[in-house]
């Protein structure tokens, strides 16, 4: 077997297993999305292995038609650790989902259990897709499959409030998807072909090619919930279940984002003038610093969280300017490095305090954070994991989000932009307000109480939020993983 | 040229009321005659396969989706928020204006002569085995996108069950019919399916040379199948039903599979084996046409909803 | 001249579509419009292809293809709004 | 032959044309749909005439299609038209 087909593997066992589940029912679905978990986690350390390893993307061309005029899944470095996140995500949220969504031997399918199965495979699938694929329309598909996956999750608790977020989320999604399209056309009708790499070699800075890239930004930008286009976001991931929350913002949101990086930095190098990348900064940072405040005004735990999130998608911005500015230096190479290790360390960090927070909320029976005191010794576990990701999203070191935060602050300085040094900084102090604010509620004395005590879940939750924080005890070699591949640095 | 500028001025005459119009169901109306007459635009842009489609799914499944949920909606549509003031819709209008003629300005600006995979497509069109490029296209070049376009629809039809209400889970598809009617109505729905159903699969079988393919017809035979259920004649099988979720997933599994083959026997995932493309093609394309049919006709219907029992 | 024509048509349905997403509040004439906006994208993209004419062909069939992909999301996504917009009717009307 | 044939669809298509008046004017929903109907009816004539005018592949077959989903439409338009035949309560 080639290594072509690790791709190919990586893409479609979740598809196909998304395809089965329907047939299979809610039981056999739930039972082949564990069966699949480490089945596509050992695909995923195979592809790291292979492109580490080898120091160069995987290549696959699909039925071997060659670009522009076929398709072909290209795998480098960044594809490669995140698919690994991605695999390990999932395959903790699915473990996490049965005691939620699992279906007893002999007992009816239930709504909510048929559609969770397919819906987290629909998304796994999506995320490889984004991440193997090299076309722009092939993109489409994937953000079309995130959408279609990520609204129903949203809605899965059939209430009211929870139908009004998917409602406003789908609205701004397919405003997303078609604004992207459109960028499409106009890319083919200047270029005749929607290969990125080919793209890269062809595509100038004529009229047609920069509105179609302001239009396909624009589109990403609502989908990734970049400031001032979060609005869906709080109620639809603080409304979602918590195992689908956890994906919805550890993965979903990074899908769109990462194509958002194929565009600039793969197919257009250069193009998007630097006042363009700095605008996307201002955003980014807009986005931590109101976000920050926005969660440390939250009243409820998954709300905090939820807004934490919007707060955390902006340092992925802050890589944009500081790349554009230094093409080809190391200076650049250190900012692509932290802007994928945040997203790596957030997808960890967040997807552990959902988890932990939905079962704080099943076990005390509500999230209001001033009720909350008492819960540190109610659920000590819970507590711990909440405070790891915390460390993470903060950038405390040592933790994932120490290694990202440091690396974008090093970049900034080094460019002499040390205007977003200051935002990291500040967001840093804000991230600790709002961690703060839970922990020292939680651990004072009081009555919180958890009536039930079964200790399923809690600790998934505890090991992604480890995992965040040992991100941080990498050796400095193993992020050069990251750099392989990078497209700004031609193909 | 006339008649190129009389199609433009009806479907602008008819997109600006949509957009305008004070009742849901006038808009829908005006909706499903913009429809059609968009057919025309893509006969005149010479693509046939796309009008089939517009005419099949724009015009036809859209229209009867959208009129039933304008009729469930009369009482009163939800109201999200308060609406914009005149002052910001005055600004949403300059800036829409705006990106339209930019847009409009980007088009004329767009490269001339206009780069194109024409040419390669026919160069290799051989290796296909089918004779419409755009048939060659969604099965052989482009083959992943089409596969996972259909497992996007697999998708959608699991999105849209996992909305309907908890208590009406597993029943049949869709809002109570009308009760049955004698008359001219019932007549219809029982001798148009049988038509329906042989132009489908002669749509099918052309799509290979020919205009047409599997999402044409796939829109033929939902519209068809989805008649005697709206006459009130017949009644959708309830979504618990296996052979239902087997139709569903097998045309996109067929794909995978062969796929799959691709790898193994010639060493790239969806690649054909030489002498026996269009043979493969052929039997994924009458697979994936059923669970497409069978895709769209439940996205028309709905879920199951509350009201049935009732 | 007929792929200029009509692609400016898609540009100004895009125009159309987009002004009636972002001002009508109506959940139904909302996805009207994003119809409307999908039908000028894809009247773009078909220009696009009708401009591409060559090698025999009257226009370029890889857009094409992807055009009618495209029209079967489209409408999925159609079924889904329509679905959900229905289902929160329904639940306001409980109260 | 081919000029008379393309000047046929030409009429037929002015006609459509003029039917939207009523789709756009109304008054009742019943005329607005009897109006879509025709569009259906004019438009299966227009590619017809084309189709001989020209010889494009598959316009024919666009017809047919036409003609089976115009049917499905009115079968829509009469089971979910509002019963009074006019404007429901906005």
């Amino acid at each position: 077997m080639s290594a072509g087909m690790l791709p190919v593997l990586a893409v479609m066992l979740p598809v196909l297993g998304m395809v089965l589940a329907l047939p299979l029912g809610a039981r056999g679905a739930e039972r082949l999305t564990l069966a699949l978990a480490p089945l596509g986690l050992a695909v995923a350390v195979a592809i790291a292995v292979v492109v580490y390893g080898g120091s160069a993307p995987i290549r696959h061309e699909l039925g071997h038609w060659a670009p522009p005029l076929g398709l072909a899944f290209r795998v480098d470095g960044l594809s490669a650790a995140m698919m690994v996140t991605a695999a390990v995500v999932i395959g903790a949220t699915a473990l996490f989902a049965r005691g939620q969504f699992g279906t007893a031997a002999g007992e009816a399918e239930t709504r909510r259990a048929f559609a969770f199965w397919p819906l987290l495979l629909a998304i796994w699938g999506a995320t490889n897709l984004a991440l193997a694929a090299n076309d722009l329309f092939t993109f489409y598909v994937a953000l079309e499959l995130l959408t279609f996956a990520a609204m129903p999750m949203v809605a899965l608790d059939g209430k009211r409030e929870t139908l009004e977020a998917a409602l406003r989320y789908l609205m701004f999604a397919l405003l997303g998807s078609v604004l992207y399209l459109l960028g499409v056309a106009l890319m083919y009708g200047a270029a005749g072909t929607l290969d990125v790499v080919v793209l890269a070699s062809r595509a100038g800075g004529t009229y047609p090619v920069l509105l179609a890239a302001a239009l396909m930004t624009a589109g990403l930008l609502a989908k990734t919930a970049l400031l001032p286009l979060h609005l869906w976001l709080p109620p639809a991931h603080a409304g979602a279940p918590a195992a689908a929350s956890a994906v919805l913002s550890a993965l979903v949101v990074k899908g769109s984002f990462v194509i958002l990086l194929r565009l600039w930095f793969g197919v257009l190098p250069g193009i998007p003038g630097p006042m363009a990348a700095q605008i996307l900064a201002g955003l980014g940072a807009a986005a931590i610093l109101l976000g920050s405040v926005a969660a440390l005004a939250q009243e409820r735990l998954k709300l905090l969280v939820a807004y934490s999130t919007v707060a955390q998608i902006g340092y992925l911005f802050l890589m944009f300017p500081l790349i554009a500015s230094m093409p080809g230096t190391e200076t650049a190479a250190k900012a692509w490095t932290g802007g994928v290790v945040q997203a790596v360390a957030h997808a960890f960090a967040k997807a552990a305090m959902f988890l932990t927070v939905g079962l704080m909320a099943a076990r005390l029976g509500h999230d209001r954070i001033r009720d909350i005191a008492g819960a540190g010794r109610a659920l000590p576990v819970p507590m711990i994991t909440f405070g790891l990701a915390g460390l993470t999203l903060m950038g405390v070191p040592p933790s994932g989000g120490f290694a990202a935060k440091w690396l974008l602050l090093a970049a900034a300085i080094e460019a002499g932009q040390w205007w977003w040094a200051l935002v990291i900084l500040c967001g840093g102090l804000l991230t600790g307000g709002y961690v703060y604010r839970v922990l020292s509620v939680g651990l004072r004395a009081g009555e919180a109480t958890a009536p039930t005590r079964s200790a399923d879940g809690q600790g998934i939750a505890l090991v992604l939020a480890i995992v965040s924080v040992l991100l941080g005890f990498l050796p400095l070699g193993a992020f050069g993983l990251v750099q392989i591949g990078r497209l700004d640095l031609g193909p | 040229m006339i008649a190129d500028l009389l199609i433009v001025a009806a479907i602008v005459a008819l997109a600006l009321p949509v957009v305008l119009a004070r009742s849901a169901f006038t808009a829908v109306a005006l909706f499903v005659a913009y429809g059609l007459l968009l057919a025309f635009a893509w006969v005149r842009l010479d693509a046939v396969d796309v009008a089939l489609t517009e005419a099949a799914i724009g015009a036809g499944l859209s229209g009867v989706l959208l009129l039933g949920a304008a009729r469930r909606l009369a009482g009163g549509p939800p109201v999200e928020d308060a609406p914009p003031g005149k002052a910001q819709v005055a600004l949403i209008g300059v800036g829409c204006a705006g990106l339209a003629v930019a847009l409009g300005a980007v088009i004329l600006a767009l490269p001339d002569p206009a780069p194109s995979l024409a040419e390669p497509v026919m160069a290799n069109i051989a290796a296909i085995e089918v004779g419409n490029p755009v048939t060659a296209v969604l099965m052989g070049f482009r083959g992943l996108d089409t596969l996972l376009e259909a497992a996007v629809l697999v998708l959608a039809v699991v999105a849209l069950w996992a909305l309907a209400p908890d208590a009406a889970w597993g029943a049949a598809p869709g809002w109570r019919q009308p009760p049955a009617t004698d008359g001219p109505l019932a007549l219809l729905a029982r001798v148009l399916p049988p038509i329906g159903v042989v132009v489908a699969v002669h749509i099918l079988w052309v799509g290979a040379d020919a205009p047409g393919g599997k999402f044409q017809a796939a829109a033929i035979l939902a519209a068809m199948w989805l008649l005697p259920w709206m006459a009130g004649i017949a009644a959708p099988p309830p979504i618990s039903r296996a052979w239902l979720r087997i139709v569903i997933a097998a045309g996109p599994v067929a794909f995978i599979l062969a796929g799959f083959a691709g790898s193994v026997l010639q060493g790239a995932f969806l690649a054909y084996p030489p002498g026996y493309a269009k043979a493969v093609i052929i039997a994924v394309e009458v697979v994936l046409t059923a669970s497409i049919a069978v895709a769209l006709a439940l996205l028309v219907l709905g879920p199951p909803a509350e009201d049935r029992g009732a | 001249m007929s792929a200029t024509i009509f692609g400016l048509l898609g540009a100004a349905l895009v125009g159309i579509g987009l002004f009636g997403l972002l001002v009508r509040r109506d959940a139904l004439l909302r996805i009207l419009a994003f119809n409307l906006l999908g039908g000028g994208v894809f009247l773009v993209f078909g220009a696009v292809a009708r401009r591409g004419a060559g090698a025999g062909l009257p226009a370029d069939p890889v857009p094409q293809a992807i055009i009618l992909t495209g029209i079967v999301v489209a409408f999925a996504a159609t079924t889904l709004a329509v679905a959900l917009v229905l289902r929160l009717a329904a639940a306001k009307d409980r109260g | 032959m081919t000029e008379i044939l393309l000047g046929a669809a030409l009429l037929v298509l002015a006609t459509v044309a003029a039917g939207l008046v009523r789709v756009l004017r109304g008054p009742g929903v019943a005329d607005r749909v009897m109006a879509a109907q025709l569009l259906g009816t004019g438009g299966i004539a227009v590619l017809l005439l084309l189709d001989a005018a020209t010889g494009i592949a598959g316009l024919a077959d666009a017809a047919l299609t036409l003609a089976l989903l115009a049917a499905f439409a009115t079968v829509a338009l009469v089971r979910g038209a509002p019963d009074d035949g006019g404007e429901p309560p906005a």
